[in-house]
């Protein structure tokens, strides 16, 4: 861990606050994503972590607060926009294109690159065919690692739990973000397949320097790979710090860990 | 090999105008039926038929017109809907078979100079319109005392509906009355809207020129609304029973004009009856034989056989004869009152006499009144007038020609 | 004879993205070529042409295009009627009031003035969604029903509001005869396929069907929903309208707004889901089952009742037809609830393993 | 002014009988998710065989108005239950689970298969329903306004029948268990059936709840217009009823079907004969995405969800 | 299993195919014993949740079918029963995946988990106790379910099964999302049921630390047979169990940072 260069901030979220009618899902939070760490926000159900990377995304529109991307300062931006600046996201809930295969679900988070206009695509003659496969080669490469080979051409409705998450973080991937938002990836995963989620998400933070955002409930997980962490609880940050700070401050133990870790 | 004249009969028996559509195809059916009946067919030739589902849809009837055009032995084709007719008229020609749309179709293909294969017999709108502008002029004491007063048209938005415009707009022009139009959209279920308008403007008369559900709905809405009936006057494609039957006391006094009559006293309807029905051969059910639509539909099937018959003459008796032979058959109508007679039709109709220049062979009709339980003809027959339609016909005709790049029909070919 | 796919292997991504990966597959499909443009016209009688044929390559043209909308994009249309009418009205004015208006360039020009009518019925969808916005397409249908009928200028002033065309030619050549037709429909829905199914295996099929399956997600990893749904009903509606064209000019000959109407409409939208939602074959498919499938049954109903020595009235046959019809795509559902394309697939993954059950 | 008041009368009462045929289709939305595109065929059949049943009850010898009328409605009535379970048994039971298009699609089956059974068993002409309702109008106000203002009494009557049926099914979901059942299964056909949801009961239960309301809606609309094939085509006048109101709610069925109703009417009248007429129904559409374009979910429908 | 208690549910050798094709499950047998809790551990894909669709006869949903073999519960088979009869003798299934329902409340979805029961006491009562072991669901009972989080949705739909006041549960995944003390408590409470009302457990799970900590049997799948059997001591200190499943091989716990798998990793650089 010590060898690696952490960087700059390159995210910083400033006094996000959210509420659905009564529902306060955010007050005033704060923190902030340097360049190359792995940032882990921890919290119990309902905390409000999944609805923090919905702001940070676009899919949600806090009532208070801004978010800095690269020296840009937003309140709300388009999702679409977001991801165009480089922002990279998987989701809790599987949100995957249940119609389509493996293989396009990937190749779709590779959109945002295809440069060759419709016209092109409908007659699909050089550049086009040549776009077209240079990404596949793309794509390959992730599900070659992702072992997800064999399903390639399978709708991704049919696949087991486990394995859509995994096209789901390949289809994020797939986007070659420089800020990865994940969303409990390792969810409905045994332990030997968690190992290899891990080996993956620090890969991708190790070789291509993407910073990653991780909300994750196997302390196991969390307590090993991330190099700071966020603790939210009911809406409102409790803690913040290096695992280890984390692990041993008392709210956090209260509202979070209990005792037993 | 048997000698068999093929009638195709598109018809339909199901979806909205099929109330409508089945006394019509019933008594075509049955009067060929008849024919081979009582006289063995026509000069030894059976009569043949195949019919086919259109549903009034113009996709189907196409698909009808192409399965059954090449049979063997085709006479000629009755496509039962204006939208049908429309779409054949364009094919006809390459196919060499007529077309006839008794009371129906388009109105300038009266003009058999430009419309080779069209056969308008007995009436088209305009001529239906004009003659029901000429019964409003008489009951006012004179043409000229329509003057100033309020005719609305209630039509179906469709080229059916829309056919008696041009002439409306004329004879209101000529007369100086005043003509409001209301469109129904089919099938015309939905008329509250159009007869709180009718009720807004308080038309001294309101003409109807609907087909199918719509006939029975307006009558219905002109009760709801307190529109008196005797002052609605129906094409006479709104003037058969299921228009007003189920209407019943409040369609006491509509009017509606009148092509051919009905009734069972006509001496046809009793040959279907005794040869047909009575062995138990009757297409649809009995009580209906007799009927308004009933009776056209057999008047159009005995026009065809005339035409038959007299191509026969021409081309050789006993022979099956082709589409062409029939078309000039169908050019030559000469039915007079004793032809008519001989047909079991006198007093159902007018005498008829077609010519390649006129492919309609009579523009009279009668206006008959609804009593609450049956329909009564008045005494009284109009002919269309001449002079307006003749020129708008020939002006149509010649529109139709020009957009198309056509000529008109050399003499010699009216030999042919 | 067997069909399989091993021992073919894919040496470059270019092969695996092939529209037939599996030999087998291109064989059949350079046959079914074949037959289509040569052993067809050879056997088939001027019927079957003009009746059965025809119809069933511009309903297939129009289905891609609406499976385009539907299928790919997710967004249920009840306006295809509209866009075909559009299509043939445009086409219509194009032909008959400029001069030497080459045929083929009127039905694009058709296409392209339905394309520009899509699009505007389309932006609801930005923000209405599922059955909601079949309101939207609807009330598209409604007002070209309308427009049609009421504004003359669109049908030249006839004064019934019935319009027709004659003396079909293209490149010089005859349109008359039913071949030629047929030709010359086959031809059009061939290369506008093709570039139907280039369309939906590339980029812009995945916006479109990432749309489809979850907007919002698609949002998240880029894909502009205005784009992504505005590019569907531009080049849906654009097929449709040349399809709308064909079908005037072609098929018909003459028309009124009527052989536009909402029937045809819901007409396509069968063919789309009986064939297969997102399946260019599908389209093909459930234009044969909705074009075919009413006829033959009229044909042989009778013959099957007089077969079991019974004479059903021709009445009874029209509701007995509605009835096998109803109970036909009941029974397809069941068996197949993604469509015949579906069914073809299962079909030939079945003769895949074949002799293996499984 | 009083032409004004006439339109807006007749409007809302036409309002009222769309919301009959609009709530066939709420009623079964809510319940399955499908969208029963079979409901203007299901008018139709009940229609038809009420009509009939109405003739041929007189042949069994019973010949007063009201028995007949009574007797009439109860066979036609269960008609509808027959026809209710029959879909159940035969189609629905087997696509538990599939998509809303797919079922959409097998009602577009049923309505094929409705309309050719409803025409062959019943005949396809034009039949009576003779319910008793006046036919004449009926003028109020004569002393405010020349002429006074026009009301049909059989539309007024209709829409009372309308209300109350409607007042009493929106009751029904609004507390009841089996309301909340209903639209558990229209969220989640196999989560409603681990948890003991007997979908095929459920489903009887919806169509002949639907058929009923179809055999109203037929009889007031078949005494209205003489019941044959073109009864079918209510349901087309009742799709923005029921999209403006919110496919899923019963009392959005009512008030979507008023604005429908009197909007349709006012832009005929006044606005129509500016551009030709015949605008009523595009604009009724139009109207309705009017309305979309404010809440997409109608103005009473559930919120639609999308979350991530 | 040594001495086999009373079996209330035996599964014996059941294939499953999806859509006529697709041959997922081989020929997989299991028991489960009156009040046990059995557990079904196995990777991604290896057929667990198909395995618990069979049993509670929601296959059909989902265009798939038992081809071979027999599923009986207290000796009365099964495989044609609807699922609601099931649920009448008290086997409910909580789905993989939460399947909520979506625009009821959260109070609405438990209500209707008490949909086969009559007496409204009896309903009030189960509501109580669901609250009691979530009281995280009374505090947004009143919110529609899809816009709960994640881990909010699985209270409620563990608590929706148990108003059902079912005799035997199938749980799939129900660790899936949850904070680890929520982990840890809905296992107490799957433990608790079972002590203080009997309820028997078949539950899949990737946690299968958890698992087999609180079920006495497990059955391991892969790849749709089941490869292993046994009670739940025995398995967790098998070897291979521990280095595939636990994650402990050779000991001590490896941190996930350290794991490396060279192949994989070369291949991705590549
Ligand atoms: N509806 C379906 N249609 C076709 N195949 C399916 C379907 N559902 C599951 N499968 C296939 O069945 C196999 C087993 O899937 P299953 O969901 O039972 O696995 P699982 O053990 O529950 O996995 P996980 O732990 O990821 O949930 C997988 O290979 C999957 O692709
Ligand atoms: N769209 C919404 N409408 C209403 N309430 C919402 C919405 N989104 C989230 N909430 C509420 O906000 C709170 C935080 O939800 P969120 O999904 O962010 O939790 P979480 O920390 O991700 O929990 P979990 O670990 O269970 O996934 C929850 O109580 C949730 O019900
Ligand atoms: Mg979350
Ligand atoms: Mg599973």
């Amino acid at each position: 861990m010590s060898d690696k260069k952490i960087g700059d901030v390159i995210l910083d979220v400033k006094n996000i606050s959210l509420s659905f009618g009564g529902v306060k899902a955010l007050t005033d939070i704060s923190f902030n994503v340097k360049e190359h760490e792995i940032r882990a926000i921890i919290g119990p159900n309902g905390a409000g972590k999944s609805s923090m990377l919905n702001c940070i995304n676009g899919v949600y529109r806090p009532q208070v607060g801004t978010i800095t991307f690269r020296g840009q300062t937003f309140g709300h931006m388009d999702s679409h926009q977001v991801a165009s600046m480089g922002i990279g996201r998987t989701f809790q809930n599987l949100a995957l294109f249940k119609g389509m295969s493996v293989l396009d679900n990937i190749m779709s988070g590779r959109n945002l690159k295809i440069k060759s206009s419709i016209f092109m695509q409908a007659l699909r003659i050089g550049p086009a065919e040549r776009e077209e496969i240079m990404h596949r080669e793309a794509v390959e490469r992730i599900i070659d690692f992702l072992e997800i080979q064999a399903y390639r051409k399978t709708p991704v409705g049919q696949l087991p739990y486990g394995l859509q998450k995994r096209v789901d973080l390949g289809r994020a991937l797939a986007m070659e973000p420089q800020v990865l938002l994940l969303d409990e990836p390792m969810a409905g995963m045994n332990v030997e397949e968690k190992q290899d989620m891990c080996r993956f998400v620090l890969d991708v933070n190790d070789e291509f320097g993407t910073t990653v955002v991780l909300i994750e409930h196997d302390m196991g997980v969390v307590m090993d790979i991330s190099d700071r962490v966020v603790v939210l609880d009911y809406g409102k940050k409790i803690g913040d710090g290096t695992p280890d700070e984390v692990r041993n401050n008392e709210d956090v133990i209260s509202a979070y860990l209990g005792t037993s870790h | 090999q048997a000698k068999e004249q093929f009638f195709p009969l598109l018809s339909y028996r199901t979806g909205p105008y099929a109330p409508n559509g089945v006394p019509w195809a019933n008594g075509k059916q049955d009067y060929i039926k008849m024919i081979n009946a009582r006289d063995g067919g026509v000069n030894g030739v059976k009569l043949t038929f195949e019919e086919c589902e259109t549903g009034y849809a113009t996709d189907r009837g196409v698909e009808c017109y192409e399965r059954l055009k090449s049979k063997p032995g085709v006479a000629l084709f009755d496509p039962q809907a204006t939208g049908i007719t429309f779409a054949l008229t364009e094919k006809v020609v390459n196919d060499k078979v007529a077309l006839i749309t008794l009371g129906y179709g388009l109105s300038v293909a009266q003009d058999g100079q430009a419309f080779k294969w069209n056969f308008p017999l007995m009436g088209s709108y305009w001529t239906g319109a004009d003659i029901l502008i000429q019964h409003l002029g008489k009951k006012e004491g004179g043409l000229d005392k329509l003057k100033g007063k309020k005719i609305t048209l209630v039509y179906h938005d469709s080229p059916f509906g829309k056919e008696p415009i041009p002439l409306l707009e004329e004879r209101a022009r000529q007369l100086g009355f005043e003509l409001a139009k209301i469109p129904v959209t089919a099938p015309g279920v939905d008329q509250k809207a159009a007869w709180l308008q009718v009720r807004q403007n308080r038309p001294d008369y309101v003409l109807l020129w609907g087909w199918g559900v719509m006939n029975s709905t307006a009558l219905k809405e002109a009760q709801a609304t307190g529109y008196p009936r005797d002052k609605m006057y129906g094409v006479w494609w709104a003037g058969a029973e299921p228009d007003v039957k189920d209407v019943g006391e409040g369609a006491k006094g509509y009017n509606a004009l009148a092509l051919n009559t009905s009734g069972t006293q006509p001496k046809v309807i009793q040959d279907i009856l005794k040869t047909v029905h009575d062995k138990g051969q009757g297409t649809g059910p009995k009580d209906e034989v007799g009927s308004v639509l009933y009776t056209r539909g057999v008047i159009i099937q005995a026009l065809s056989v005339e035409a038959v018959r007299r191509a026969q003459e021409r081309f050789g008796k006993g022979k099956v004869m082709t589409g062409e032979q029939v078309r000039w058959g169908l050019e030559n109508l000469a039915l007079d009152d004793k032809k008519l007679a001989a047909l079991g039709l006198t007093g159902v109709i007018r005498p008829i006499s077609t010519s390649c220049s006129d492919h309609m062979g009579s523009s009279w009709a009668r206006v008959q009144t609804w009593d609450g339980a049956k329909w009564n003809v008045g005494a009284d027959w109009y002919q269309a007038d001449e002079q307006i339609i003749k020129p708008m016909v020939k002006a149509g005709a010649d529109k139709y020609l020009a957009d198309k790049k056509l000529t008109r029909r050399a003499p010699t070919d009216c030999q042919s | 004879m067997f069909y399989r796919e091993n021992g073919q292997f894919k040496t470059s991504y270019r092969a695996d993205q092939q529209i037939l990966p599996i030999r087998q597959d291109r064989i059949f499909m350079a046959l079914l070529l074949i037959v289509g443009f040569a052993v067809v016209p050879m056997l088939a009688s001027d019927y079957i042409f003009r009746a059965i044929l025809i119809p069933f390559l511009i309903f297939s043209l129009a289905a891609v295009g609406v499976n385009i909308l539907v299928g790919y994009c997710g967004q249920i249309s009840l306006g295809s009627g509209a866009f075909m009418a559009v299509g043939a009205y445009a086409a219509y004015n194009f032909f008959v009031r400029i001069d030497g208006m080459p045929l083929v360039v009127a039905l694009l020009l058709g296409g392209v003035c339905a394309m520009l009518f899509g699009m505007l019925f389309g932006l609801p969808s930005l923000r209405v969604k599922g059955l909601y916005l079949a309101v939207a397409t609807l009330a598209a249908q409604f007002f070209a029903d309308w427009l049609f009928l009421r504004v003359q200028w669109f049908t030249n002033n006839s004064s019934s509001g019935s319009v027709s065309v004659n003396n079909l030619q293209v490149f010089g050549l005859s349109l008359e005869s039913p071949v030629a037709k047929y030709w010359f429909c086959l031809v059009l829905l061939a290369v506008i396929a093709l570039l139907a199914k280039n369309l939906v295996r590339g980029a812009v099929g995945r916006e479109w069907m990432a749309i489809r399956d979850m907007d919002v997600a698609a949002a998240v990893i880029g894909i502009r929903p205005m784009y992504a749904k505005l590019s569907a009903f531009a080049v849906s509606s654009f097929i449709v309208g040349v399809a709308g064209g064909l079908w005037a000019f072609i098929y018909l000959g003459a028309w009124e707004p009527a052989a536009f109407s909402v029937d045809q409409s819901f007409k396509l939208l069968f063919m789309v889901i009986i064939g297969g939602m997102g399946s260019i074959l599908g389209a093909f498919f459930g234009a044969a089952f909705i074009v075919v499938l009413p006829i033959a049954l009229n044909l042989f109903l009778p013959a099957i009742t007089g077969v079991f020595g019974f004479e059903i009235s021709t009445a009874s046959v029209s509701h007995a037809e509605l009835m096998v019809f109803g109970g036909l795509i009941v029974w397809f559902l069941i068996v197949e609830p993604h469509g015949l394309a579906k069914l073809w697939a299962v079909g030939k993954q079945k003769l895949r393993l074949w002799p293996f059950p499984h | 002014m009083a032409f004004f008041l006439e339109t807006l009368l007749g409007g809302l009462m036409a309002g009222m009988l769309y919301s009959l045929v609009a709530l066939g289709f709420v009623l079964i939305y809510k319940a399955s998710g499908v969208f029963n595109f079979a409901q203007g065929a299901m008018v139709l059949f009940a229609a038809l065989a009420m009509a009939r049943f109405s003739e041929w009850i007189p042949l069994l010898g019973i010949t007063d108005f009201f028995a007949v009328n009574a007797l009439a409605f109860i066979a036609a009535g269960v008609v509808m239950f027959g026809v209710a379970w029959v879909i159940e048994r035969l189609v629905l039971r087997h696509l538990v689970n599939q998509e809303g298009t797919t079922l959409l699609m097998a009602t577009l089956g049923i309505t094929y298969f409705l309309e050719g059974l409803g025409q062959s068993l019943f005949g396809s002409s034009i039949y009576k329903i003779d319910i008793g309702m006046p036919k004449d109008p009926v003028m109020i106000l004569e002393s405010t306004f020349q002429g006074g203002i026009l009301i049909n009494k059989e539309d007024f009557y209709a829409a009372i029948i309308a209300a109350a049926l409607v007042a009493l099914l929106s009751v029904f979901f609004q507390k009841t268990a089996t309301g909340r059942a209903l639209r558990a299964v229209a969220d989640d056909h196999q989560a409603a059936q681990s948890i003991g949801i007997p979908l095929n009961r459920i489903w009887v239960i919806v169509w002949c709840v639907a058929g009923v309301v179809a055999l109203v809606a037929g009889m007031i609309w078949g005494s209205k217009l003489g019941v044959q094939f073109s009864l079918t085509t209510v349901a087309l006048r009742a799709l923005p009823v029921v999209i403006l109101g919110g496919l899923t709610s019963v009392p959005g069925a009512i008030v979507g079907g008023l604005i429908i109703g009197v909007g349709e009417k006012l832009s005929e009248v006044y606005i129509g004969p500016f551009v030709g007429g015949g605008i009523e129904i595009w604009f009724a559409y139009v109207l309705a995405l009017g309305f979309l374009l404010i809440r997409p979910q109608g103005l009473f429908g559930e919120k639609i969800i999308d979350r991530v | 299993m040594s001495e086999p208690k009373n079996i209330v549910l035996n599964v014996n050798g059941i294939e499953v195919i999806y859509n006529h094709v697709i041959l997922v499950l081989k020929g997989v047998s299991l028991q489960v014993p009156e009040g046990g809790i059995v557990a079904i551990l196995g990777g991604n894909g290896a057929g667990k949740t198909t395995t618990l669709r069979a049993i509670s006869n929601l296959l059909a949903g989902e265009r798939g079918a038992v081809t071979k073999g027999s599923i009986e519960l207290r000796g009365e088979r099964i495989e044609n029963l609807s699922p609601a009869d099931l649920v009448k003798r008290g086997v409910v299934q909580v789905m993989e995946g939460r399947h909520c329902f979506a625009h009821l409340t959260i109070e609405e979805n438990l209500l209707t988990g008490g949909y086969t029961r009559d007496s409204k006491s009896e309903v009030a009562a189960n509501l109580e106790k669901v609250y009691n072991y979530f009281p995280r669901l009374k505090t947004r009972r009143t919110s529609q379910a899809a816009y709960t989080s994640g881990g909010e949705q699985q209270m409620c739909a563990i608590g929706r099964a148990i108003m059902a006041n079912p005799s035997m549960v199938l749980l799939d995944e129900p660790s899936m999302g949850l904070a680890p003390q929520i982990v840890e408590e809905v296992f107490e409470i799957v433990k608790d049921l079972n002590a203080k009302e009997k309820v028997t457990f078949l539950l899949a799970e990737q946690n299968t630390n958890m698992a087999l900590k609180y079920a006495d049997y497990g059955y391991i799948m892969e790849s749709g047979r089941v490869v292993m059997d046994g009670a739940a001591e025995d398995l967790r200190t098998n070897e291979d169990v521990k280095e595939f499943y636990l994650g402990v091989g050779g000991g001590e716990r490896k941190s996930f940072k350290d794991v490396k798998s060279y192949k994989r990793r070369k291949r991705w650089l590549a």
